[in-house]
């Protein structure tokens, strides 16, 4: 595995990213069931189809402009909660890297760190307050701390992944303080948050997309 | 699942064909980006109101866009908020150059598609105000959370707003009116079954024959707690109490009152619910100056309904007899 | 059985205090005997049109009762024709002097209760006619059998009668326009699952999960056959079918198009329908004057829907929009 | 068993078709629920309590005025079609009877002859079209029959009562042609019509009514 993060990567994550919301939507949608209102599988994978849609039809010219295809195209389809949130993480991470076609190890978890607190900023979501936030703190915390030790070395994503799955599974005990989950109250405790299980598909489709080059 | 439909993916587009195509005197609907738009819209000088949601609530929001209440509504998948690109089309239609007015139901999907709209919309140098709805007492409120959920204050709110912008009033007027009326209303809801989101295509969630879940949200979100089926007049109690405690209402104030049917409960049953309540609203000394009985804010075909209540006073009462001529509530006109 | 009812004996009963308590405006409610009367009757000079039938298909018939359409209602226990004596109270009270007309759907107890009435009417010198309304295809009719059944027509000639009595059409005129829009009217009706009377305590039929009850009656009485569940286009079509056959509708033909709501099924999958039904009226060549579509006749919480086809022409497209003022239907004033 | 019916006879057999009626108000129920909609016992259940409580309040003068008031109370209580069709069957015993006090074999089977002529003008029903009318017609055909032969004989009533139950049994394999059962067609054979099912009731408390004696 190469230290640079490419636009094939960036395809290959997106692309893997698709498949694993596909495989796992009725999951979703059940865990969303439990405490929400049962559309976040439907939700995402209805976005993620239209990314690869919008995707297959134009290429991008570099990292920038296909997170900004890939972020408008979650915002104007998915719609509820996770279309402008995950919209506004891809957004971000076009932002991050304009006219970049390729990233170094740092510039990766910098442009990370920056969608994250993007995601915070328009949900208004702390930690712990049992959201997609939750999974997405889970890895960045990880991220940090694999590159401050030895760095950049090849199983970096894969440390990052479990630690967004173990991130997402953490938000089961929680009582949901925002979204839909907070209706619940005390009930919310016990299930685990949907938009975090997203989260989790999405770093682990990370870690795969780097694992196969 | 046992629908009348034909695809699970299409069933929005396809009831919303069905929409425009019954009533074209009163409204037109658009694709790619999705909206309702009032048949004479843009109205020149006149606040231009938007609203819109998840779809299967049906008759609200698209139901309401017409004369005396909506002028565009924007409706979601089914019990998924718009997206940005929707509202922005429908803020832009409408729009007759004396402001809109974005009526959003307290969701967090809601308020952050209806939020990057007007982000949008502001760089077209339209001014938009916001009249956010928060009146379901079945969930606590508190700093730390979303807060409360918008459900049948909404309908009200439309209606009123919708009479004070047709006559004219201006967009400062309109928003503080909306909001005095969303304050002034609280609601809580109650479910005997539940709904099936077509693409789901099994029910949200199951209750014994015996239970009810009480403090139901619009879109089959569990309530406050779940607790055995009793009689309408019961029912009717613990659904009122925490809206009178709210608003706390008393001997001598007037009410307008809004039994709201979920999608699955018979009309005589609303009716029946409506008499209790009146019994109820009786006995605490509180006056009925106006009522809405009904399936206006469904969710799918759950069984069950929600009471509304709203301090209501002259203004509010003129208002809600002005005309109203849309598909879904009509008076007047 | 899960039901917003506080006992089984008085639904009925509560039902209308509370009807008679939301539309004081509208309608007046009177017990022993039952029926409920248009606030202003009677109407000198008015030909004053009376309804009834079993309970449980609310909004019709005592959300009919109004201006432009019902002078009275006759509500029996729920799906059981009224009695003599509650018709014999509502003609008297609604009697204008001009003549009664009884709107009778083709139930034998409907036939034989209505009758009793008219023959005690009769001794006290109010004269009074009848339109029978057997709509119904799904029945096979014959000379030897009860005939078909009264449905969707009912809300038709209900509206259309009631424009054209509220105008100052004399009695021969208005029992043979009922009767007109009756022959020239058909339909066909659905269900996906079945209503539950509150005194039976359980559901009438089963249905499984993959079928439906095609040819249903609105008191939940098996029609045509029992079929696979398939999509709303292929349903239309199998309802709309026979509806056309019978009318021998075609090519330059203009129709009214009723699509009713059994009670359960939403509002949205109603319109769905309206949009393959309109889509097969356009491949037919048949034009759509004016349209319905809501849940107006229905069979307690039972899911399905039915279809009405009446043939129009300019008369009664001029009576389907003259203004109607009452519970249930309501538009132009 | 005295040859004559009288005011005590005819109050016993109102309160035990009243019994019947209430016990076997569920079962009439289903009946109607598998070829009509599902009242019928919850119909006469009804009708037969109001009646109970009308001959509880007021005292008959005589067999015409006891018939006339079940009639009456069964016409402005039952509704559908049992209603008019039961409260024109009283309505005609008691017209049948004006101020008779007591009645002679011959008299008792002259006024129900004359009760299910006034059945059959009011539902224009014929044997055969799987109604009450069959049940009621079986029990007459048994009752000439029986007053034919050795005539009056204790036992009548009780061959009159087997006979209705056998008539309401052969409604079994009919196809409706009156009534709500006939929208059914052919569909409606295989199951008994519940308003035949009643009249097996109402004559079974006949002859209870005598025996009892
Ligand atoms: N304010 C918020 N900040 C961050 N994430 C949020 C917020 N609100 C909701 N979410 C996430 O969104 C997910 C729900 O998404 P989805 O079901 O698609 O939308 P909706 O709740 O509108 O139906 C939750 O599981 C949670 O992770
Ligand atoms: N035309 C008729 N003549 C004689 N009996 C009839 C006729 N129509 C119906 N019935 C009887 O009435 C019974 C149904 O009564 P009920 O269920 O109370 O009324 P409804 O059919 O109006 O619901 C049938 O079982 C049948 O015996
Ligand atoms: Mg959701
Ligand atoms: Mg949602
Ligand atoms: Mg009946
Ligand atoms: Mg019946």
């Amino acid at each position: 595995m190469s230290d640079t993060f490419d636009l094939q990567s960036a395809y290959r994550w997106i692309e893997g990213f698709a498949e694993a919301v596909g495989a796992h939507k009725e999951e979703l949608t059940d865990l969303d069931a439990a405490i929400g209102d049962g559309d976040h599988g439907t939700n995402m994978d209805r976005g993620m189809r239209a990314v690869m849609a919008k995707l297959g039809a134009n290429s991008s010219a570099d990292l920038g402009d296909l997170f900004k295809t890939v972020g408008m195209t979650l915002v104007s389809t998915v719609g509820g909660a996770s279309g402008p949130l995950f919209g506004t993480f891809f957004l971000a991470l076009g932002k991050a890297w304009p006219n970049k076609e390729t990233l170094s190890a740092d510039e990766l978890l910098s442009g990370y760190s920056q969608a994250v607190a993007a995601v915070i900023a328009r949900g208004r979501a702390e930690r712990g307050d049992k959201t997609m936030v939750d999974a997405l703190l889970a890895a960045q915390d990880a991220w940090e701390m694999a590159l401050g030790g030895t760095s950049g070395d090849s199983e970096t994503l894969s440390v990052v992944a479990a630690a967004a799955a173990e991130g997402a599974e953490q938000t089961v005990p929680l009582v949901a303080r925002k979204g839909r989950a907070s209706y619940l109250g005390k009930r919310s405790a016990g299930h685990k948050d949907p938009g975090a299980a997203t989260v989790a598909l999405m770093m682990a489709a990370a870690a795969d997309a780097r694992t196969g080059e | 699942m046992k629908k009348l439909i034909n695809d699970p993916e299409s069933v929005v587009a396809e009831s919303l064909a069905g929409l425009g195509a019954a009533h074209p005197d009163l409204l037109r609907v658009f694709e790619d980006p999705r909206y309702v738009l009032r048949a004479d819209a843009p109205r020149p000088g006149k606040v231009a109101l938007v609203s819109g949601g998840g779809s299967g609530h049906e008759p609200m929001h698209t139901g309401f866009v017409g004369l005396g209440m909506l002028d565009a509504a924007c409706p979601g998948e089914v019990f998924t908020s718009p997206t940005p690109d929707q509202v922005l089309a429908a803020t832009k239609a409408a729009n007759g150059g004396a402001g809109v007015v974005h009526i959003v139901k307290n969701y967090t999907g809601d308020v952050m598609n209806f939020e990057m709209a007007a982000d949008l919309v502001a760089e077209d140098g339209i001014s938009v105000n916001q009249i956010l709805i928060d009146d379901d007492v079945a969930v606590e409120d508190s700093l730390y959370t979303a807060g409360r959920r918008g459900v049948g204050a909404t309908v009200l709110v439309e209606k009123l707003c919708g009479a004070a912008a047709e006559a004219g009033a201006p967009l400062a007027e309109v928003v503080s009116l909306g909001k005095r009326v969303n304050e002034a209303s609280a609601s809580m809801g109650v479910a005997l079954s539940s709904c099936t989101v077509p693409a789901a295509a099994k029910p949200t969630f199951e209750l014994a024959d015996d239970e009810m879940e009480l403090g139901i949200g619009i879109h089959g979100e569990p309530g406050r707690e779940r607790v055995s089926l009793r009689p309408a007049r019961e029912v009717v109690d613990m659904l009122v109490q925490p809206v009178l405690d709210d608003l706390a209402l008393g001997r001598g104030d007037s009410v307008i009152v809004f039994v709201n049917g979920m999608g699955a409960t018979p009309l005589s049953e609303l009716y029946l619910v409506f008499n209790d309540l009146r019994a109820r609203l009786g006995t605490e000394g509180i006056a009925i100056s106006r009522c809405l009985v009904g399936p206006y804010m469904t969710a799918l075909e759950m069984a069950g309904c929600s009471i509304t209540l709203l301090r209501s006073d002259d203004q509010l009462v003129s208002l809600w007899d002005a005309p109203v001529r849309t598909a879904g509530l009509r008076w007047g006109a």
